[in-house]
């Protein structure tokens, strides 16, 4: 088991910056996801991690050690590339166990560990093949082949599971999480996608142009979002942010007796009540399991999400209604206030 | 006691098995010397063999002895490679020997009173005639054109043109190529012009006899009866073969192959005259190289005598179709019957009673660019002869002004 | 992705493309094809193009019998053999060294290395001779190899081509905790075959052919290429025997073509970027 | 020194070595000897400072030979490589007979000098040459290629274009093999013709490669004279002279090292000051990540 | 408007074959989502209908026209590869113009779409880069962008949202499905997202193992899936598929009055009532929004999903219950029976 921890770390690329003095902590055994917008460094902290980039500032700790100057054969390391990296001139089986054969693991423990991958990833069949004669999706199975059988204490995932389909990813998820524990590694996860975060991370990690926005439990940064922005970010679809004119609903009479900027609340919150504040549906979208409702209060849209099986239209008149311990506050720069 | 080494190198310059004849003489020859060891080493064309020998020399081990062209002479005793055979010829058989060989090889052997190359593969321009060709031009096939008026008489019926105008058989081919200036002697010595002293040290190109020769070969051309330009040595035998040219001027050398390839009847015969008769030898010599041991050097003296022995010379001359290099070698049994079987073969020998030293000066082969270049000149038309022969006289005698 | 093994036709050559690259492979084969004609004919039809002319091997007895070949071809597939195996060790490291590793000095040493391309060898040659007389390498397939060892032409061929390698591969194997000559020799050297390929094309092409050193620096048969006993035949004082000449650069050159001809099917798509989305 | 520093120097090391012992060395005392006259024999060479640079300046077949170079590189870089490109573009796709045009185009590389050049002489010959037999039977006049002073560069400069289009025919080939076929596959579908193709794709990616052709063809246009000397052997009167025949002819044939020294210290001084230029400015442009 | 047509299209490699005799039907205008496994031939069938791979059987047909043997510059469409297949050396500008500028659209034209698709995409501080300084995301967006401005009559996408967060990945969403009904292109789209699948197809082509499953309305695969794989397939958590044994859940009394080999019932269909069927929760997934509670009655697994402020733990006895339209059987061989 590994701790990491990244002090101040900060990256430029000329004059454009993509990490700004990144501060993170994360427990040794414990899976920590990054979350964040496309393009906000998520990729870069994790190479910088990995020792495949440089920091512009700042050091990297492993295990209380500074690897910040370490090449990345020295740190203990598996990694999972968000473009794959494959090798182009080898089979699955030989892009699999290439590190074990760098690190001359006896042949019958590779043939195991290769067993074990190519049965959990369902790529028995796939041995032999080049990458050039893969789907994407068992493309991205095989780097991710490639960083399990290394059985690194600390392993980097780039969103590995991003080309699956749901429910291979959800088997995935299911075994990583297992795995994990299992091995005790420590794993550091990109991924974008929000049930994945919530339902793997120990800590998660919302980053935002090249900043920490908030870390935390998921359940946290779901219940308690620090600023509109994580509040915005994590849920599908994301938390209604309704502008308050003291503490009415711009644009309405609608009181929420709140006194904040701006009002948050999640659409599964809502629940449609025809005594609730009165609200017309402006559209809908249909999920299967759930109907999501965008409806008119004032000048504010609000979503709603609802059971699929319920039927709305366009231009019906619903009444809107939520818990008081489901409205969040938010100050005029996006803070949390309660 | 270990035997002698002696290192060889040895030229090809000329069709035929001769490495394995050149292997065979030093096998003989380390039979009857079993204290010396000679290794004759292939070392390609004359051009590549004297840079072989030199880049040896200079890198302190060169061979003992080597076959180098006759003109090299003054350039290898300017390199201080070489030494003269006077010092190894003690007795009077070693003298007489010495004394055994054509006096027109030994013009390119010998400078300074001494004796710096032995005569060993050596050559001169004669003449080749189809005979084929004479007769349906109504030319007497078996009298060859004996002098400038007459070949240039008979080249004009030997030329032949197509309805187009279009040449397609020359008269006479004189080669200019590569190294033009050697069958230019072909000109010069029957107009009585010698072009280098004995010294190495001066030329006349500048000579009107010399000029009169050039414009002769540049008239042939512009009479349409030689063809224009610069002709390629290499094709010419081939161009003969093909009846692309009636007359031609080339080695002694190529007679074996003339008389393999031809498949006509042919003639051989002494470069036409006109103040006088003549034409240049060519050829290789040998050399005694000064770095190596005097062992070594005793030994190849002894080699090189034993291989330039009549009966060996004969032997030579016939496997080879090189000229034998003393009048002795003629007297052999061997060589009779040959001139007897091949009287074209004699022609050569012939000749040599008229023939000069092949031109060579110290820097020679600087020299003979300067010559070379304005013979090419003239030829081409870019300069009129005396122009061109005095511009080549101005650059050799820049380059002789330190040999003065 | 799926690509390599099938491809429609979009974008390939056109019979217009077919017919001209045909005609221009036809005139680039002209030598070879009048060589062919001439050694497989007698002497009178090797200006002659006569389609009942006989046909004969007679060429290549002249041939063969002028000079020790067998001999001369061991040597030479030795001495072959020797120079690019240094040529490929030497050159994929200082390639790998200029393409992927950044020090200072490195811009110098290039050129330090470049300037062997402008430096003609036959230039050397007496110095060269020297250095091997010195070594008590002179009339060995060693010294006719060594001052080629060190080719700039394989380093800059090879450092062009590594920098072009995907740099995803270079971190995959380094994070796999690959050395660097293990990244080297497993993702560097089997991604760049057709260059490699090429390189080793060529090169065996011109040390097989190559001809002034190797006379010059070795005197006996045991040490010498088959381009020595090709010599014999140039000799021009007696006129250009082209049907012997032929028939000795077919015999030699036999083994080239034919070993082009099986290994240009190593220049297959072997695109670099096929594992990496 | 950084540990990377010196790895990378080690693995520079043995190349280094060799091309110091071989190169660099015989190189620099190329350029000592140049300040000496020409040792000759019992007289040792003399300081005689500049005097070969002055005698090469008045030396009137140095600057024929220069202009002779200079054409003949601008005949040979840009068509060569421009074939060399074609070729390569052909033999690199699907193409009837692929293997044979390969073959074909690469015989120039295969095939010896000597015997090559012997061949070309054939081709070359008047009246019963190969070239004259098909000029002739267009009713051409005959002409003496190599033997006229207006031919004789050209000729000599085809047989160049034909040996070096055919030898970096084989690096465009090897370089287009490892393109991305999926680029192609993203140019099809926006339906960009063949010519727009390569010109926005292929040859910005071919590059690294054209530089290293482009260096080699710029040095190999005034390093390839083997053919010379059974050709034309720079005539006639030098109107076929290149400047590494004439080095050759100074130093093999008139043994004048040290002018021999002066003429290579200067060719190749110019040559690297050329090819360094041309790598170290393009260089930086041509690799994409 | 453009109809697409694929008949008995079967594609194989050597020995293995990626689609056999797939037949297919899209309407012009219309958003068909192919949806499968990875590998089932999702990105294959899109590869044959774009004209870079060729049919190893089979006709393609678009707008009626026999295009099977076009190249792909004369289908008229534009695409977006699942590689993205960015030009290295272009910058992002020259990247998405590149078709453009093969068809010589006017300079205007070319820099109204291009500031357009940067502007919708996010791109527009990012033009003058090259592709190798993008992230992962951006590199996507560009792929995107470049098939966008083709305005091609027929789009395909192999899965062009798949790298991006959750939030950029929903306005992309509404962006594509708006331009495509403006411009009435005729879209075959590739996810592995069935929130995507569901909510922007006309049709959703269910491909597995190189067949299709099933093809038909987005809400019908949901609510009457045809097969236990399409149950299963489509919708997360997946449908709940319990052997029966004689109508009985085996293992255990609970009678469902079921003559079926299988019944399926979605985990959101089961709502937790003590009154209903016994059952002992196993493990409790955090999802943010819900929670999804296995459950195990007899020998079989059922996946509930409720709301995510719920509590429960491993070991609590709970009552499961479903409405009895919510119930799904299938014989023996995975067919639906009713
Ligand atoms: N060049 C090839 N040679 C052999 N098999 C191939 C080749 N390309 C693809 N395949 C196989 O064909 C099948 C279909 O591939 P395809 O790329 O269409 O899958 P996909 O549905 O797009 O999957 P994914 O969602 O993973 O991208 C896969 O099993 C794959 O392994
Ligand atoms: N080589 C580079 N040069 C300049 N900028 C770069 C370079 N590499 C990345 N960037 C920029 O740095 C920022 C962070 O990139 P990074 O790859 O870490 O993003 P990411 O969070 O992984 O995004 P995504 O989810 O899209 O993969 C991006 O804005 C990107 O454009
Ligand atoms: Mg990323
Ligand atoms: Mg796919």
């Amino acid at each position: 088991m590994s701790s990491i921890a990244l002090i101040d770390i900060a990256k430029s690329w000329g004059d454009s910056t993509a990490l700004h003095a990144v501060n993170l902590q994360i427990e040794p055994g414990s899976f920590c996801v990054l979350l964040g917008p496309s393009g906000c460094g998520k990729s870069t902290t994790l190479r910088i991690l990995a020792g495949l980039e440089s920091a512009t500032a700042g050091r990297v700790l492993i295990d209380g050690r500074d690897v910040t100057t370490l090449p990345p054969a020295q740190r203990g390391i598996a990694m999972v590339f968000q473009n794959y990296a494959l090798f182009p001139h080898l089979s699955v089986a030989d892009n699999i166990t290439f590190g074990l054969s760098v690190r001359k693991v006896p042949a019958a423990e590779t043939a195991l560990r290769l067993r074990n991958a190519a049965d959990l990833l369902g790529l028995g069949a796939l041995l032999e093949r080049r990458p050039g004669q893969l789907s994407g999706g068992q493309q991205q199975r095989v780097a991710l082949g490639r960083a399990l059988v290394a059985q690194a204490r600390v392993c980097l995932m780039d969103e590995p599971l991003s080309n699956l389909d749901a429910q291979l990813r959800q088997d995935m998820r299911r075994e990583l999480r297992e795995l994990q524990r299992q091995l005790g590694l420590t794993v550091v996860y990109v991924t974008h996608d929000q049930a994945e975060a919530m339902s793997m991370a120990d800590q998660v990690v919302l980053l935002h142009q090249g900043r920490v926005e908030q870390a935390g439990m998921p359940r946290d940064l779901y219940a308690r979002p620090a600023t509109t922005f994580s509040a915005r970010f994590i849920g599908t679809p994301p938390m209604n942010l309704v502008a308050l004119e003291s503490g009415r609903i711009a644009g309405s009479d609608a009181d929420t007796g709140m006194q904040a900027a701006t009002l948050g609340v999640r659409p599964e919150a809502i629940v449609l009540d025809p005594q609730g504040m009165p609200a017309e549906v402006q559209s809908v979208e249909y999920l299967g399991a759930d109907l999501v409702i965008a409806c008119r209060i004032g000048s504010q849209t609000v979503l709603v999400r609802t059971d699929g099986r319920h039927h709305a239209e366009s231009g019906d008149q619903v009444g809107l209604r939520w818990a008081l311990e489901d409205a969040h506050g938010f100050d005029a720069v996006g803070k949390r206030i309660h | 006691q270990t035997p002698v080494e002696v290192q060889f190198y040895y030229p090809v310059a000329v069709g035929g098995p001769i490495a394995k004849i050149i292997d065979g003489f030093a096998a003989g020859f380390m039979k009857e010397n079993p204290g010396i060891k000679v290794t004759p080493i292939y070392a390609g064309t004359y051009q590549e063999t004297i840079v072989k020998a030199l880049t040896a020399h200079k890198s302190g081990t060169p061979p003992v002895t080597s076959v180098l062209l006759s003109t090299d002479m003054f350039t290898l005793i300017d390199e201080d490679a070489i030494v003269p055979f006077d010092d190894f010829a003690k007795t009077a058989d070693d003298k007489a020997w010495l004394g055994g060989f054509y006096k027109a090889f030994m013009m390119n052997s010998q400078t300074g009173g001494k004796t710096w190359g032995i005569p060993f593969q050596r050559s001169t321009v004669v003449m080749y005639w189809n005979k084929e060709l004479f007769k349906e031009a109504g030319l007497d096939p078996n009298k060859a054109p004996a002098n400038w008026a007459e070949l240039k008489d008979a080249a004009a019926k030997l030329t032949r043109k197509d309805a187009s105008g279009k040449v397609t058989q020359w008269g006479v081919q004189i080669p200019s190529s590569g190294f033009p200036y050697w069958l230019f002697q072909t000109l010069t010595t029957p107009n009585d012009a010698i072009l280098a002293n004995e010294a190495g040290t001066a030329v006349k190109f500048d000579d009107p006899k010399v000029v009169e020769a050039l414009q002769y070969w540049v008239d042939l051309g512009k009479a349409g009866v030689h063809p224009p330009g610069v002709v390629e040595w290499g094709t010419t035998p081939k161009d003969f073969f093909e009846k692309k040219a009636a007359i031609i001027y080339t080695t002694t050398g190529n007679l074996t192959n003339i008389k393999a390839n031809a498949k006509f009847d042919f003639g051989v015969g002494m470069i036409p005259a006109n103040k006088r008769k003549g034409s240049p030898t060519g050829g290789g010599n040998f050399y005694i190289f000064k770095k190596a041991t005097p062992a070594q050097q005793e030994a190849s003296f002894k080699f090189i005598k034993w291989i330039t022995q009549p009966e060996r010379a004969a032997q030579w001359s016939i496997d080879t179709g090189y000229v034998a290099v003393s009048p002795a070698a003629y007297e052999t049994d061997a060589l009779r019957k040959y001139g007897r079987d091949f009287p074209a073969a004699l022609v050569a020998r012939d000749q040599l009673p008229f023939s000069v030293a092949e031109f060579s000066t110290h820097d020679n082969q600087r020299v003979t660019k300067a010559l070379n270049d304005g013979l090419q000149a003239a030829l081409t038309g870019t300069k009129p002869p005396a122009q061109a022969m005095q511009d080549s006289q101005k650059e050799a005698d820049r380059i002789l002004r330190t040999f003065k | 992705m799926n690509a390599a093994t099938q491809r429609l036709a979009f974008n390939e050559p056109t019979w217009i493309d077919t017919i001209a690259a045909w005609l221009l492979a036809l005139l680039w084969i002209l030598p070879l094809a009048y060589a062919v004609w001439t050694a497989f004919h007698p002497a009178e039809y090797s200006t002659r193009f006569a389609l009942a002319a006989p046909l004969t091997l007679d060429n290549f007895r002249r041939a063969w019998e002028a000079a020790p070949f067998a001999r001369y071809f061991l040597n030479t597939t030795l001495l072959v053999a020797m120079v690019l195996a240094a040529q490929l060790v030497l050159g994929t490291l200082a390639a790998y060294a200029f393409a992927r590793y950044e020090f200072k000095g490195r811009n110098v040493a290039f050129a330090l290395v470049l300037v062997q391309l402008m430096v003609m060898p036959d230039i050397l040659l007496v110095e060269n001779y020297k250095t091997m007389a010195r070594l008590g390498l002179v009339d060995t397939l060693v010294a006719i190899g060594l001052p080629y060892f060190a080719s700039a032409f394989a380093i800059f061929l090879l450092r062009q081509t590594f920098m072009g390698i995907p740099k995803e591969l270079d971190e995959a194997a380094r994070v796999e905790g690959a050395s660097a000559m293990q990244t080297l020799w497993r993702v560097y050297v089997p991604l760049a075959r057709p260059v490699y390929t090429a390189f080793a094309l060529v090169s065996i092409s011109f040390h097989w052919n190559n001809f002034l050193w190797p006379l010059i620096i070795t005197n006996s048969v045991n040490a010498r290429p088959l381009t020595v006993g090709l010599q014999v035949f140039s000799s021009v004082d007696q006129g250009v025997d082209w049907s012997v000449i032929t028939a000795a650069t077919l015999m030699t050159s036999a083994p080239l073509l034919i070993a082009f001809l099986l290994f240009q099917r190593q220049f297959v798509q072997s695109f670099m970027r096929a594992g990496i989305k | 020194m950084r540990p990377r520093a010196i790895h990378a120097w080690l693995m520079l090391l043995p190349a280094l070595v060799l091309l110091v012992a071989f190169t660099h060395w015989p190189a620099i005392s190329t350029l000592i000897d140049s300040f000496f006259s020409t040792p000759k024999g019992k007289r040792p060479g003399v300081w005689v400072g500049l005097e070969n640079y002055e005698a090469m300046v008045g030396d009137p077949v140095f600057w024929k030979a220069v202009r002779n170079n200079l054409w003949f590189a601008g005949a040979t870089i840009p068509t060569s490589i421009a074939l060399a490109l074609v070729m390569a573009l052909w033999v690199n796709e699907r193409i009837a007979g692929r293997a044979f045009l390969r073959m074909a185009y690469f015989t120039p590389t295969v095939l010896p000098m000597i015997a090559v050049a012997n061949i070309w002489l054939f081709f070359y010959t008047p009246q019963y040459g190969l070239l004259e037999q098909i000029t002739g039977a267009l009713g051409l006049p005959s002409h003496n290629w190599l033997g006229s002073p207006s031919t004789a560069l050209g000729a000599v400069t085809v047989v160049a274009i034909w040996k070096e289009a055919g030898f970096f025919m084989i690096f465009y080939l090897a370089a287009l093999q490892t393109l991305n076929p999926s680029l192609r596959e993203a140019a099809a579908i926006e339906g960009a013709s063949r010519w727009y193709f390569f010109r926005r794709v292929q040859w910005p990616l071919l590059m690294p490669t054209t530089l290293f052709v482009l260096v080699n063809a710029f040095i190999n246009a005034f390093r390839m004279v083997d053919h010379l000397f059974v050709l034309t052997r720079g005539g006639p009167d030098n109107a076929s002279i290149l400047l590494l025949y004439h080095l050759y002819e100074v130093g093999f044939s008139f043994w004048d090292t040290a002018y021999a020294s002066t003429i290579t210290v200067v060719l190749v001084a110019v040559l690297a000051a050329i090819a360094l230029f041309q790598f170290f400015v393009l260089d930086k442009r041509v690799h994409y990540k």
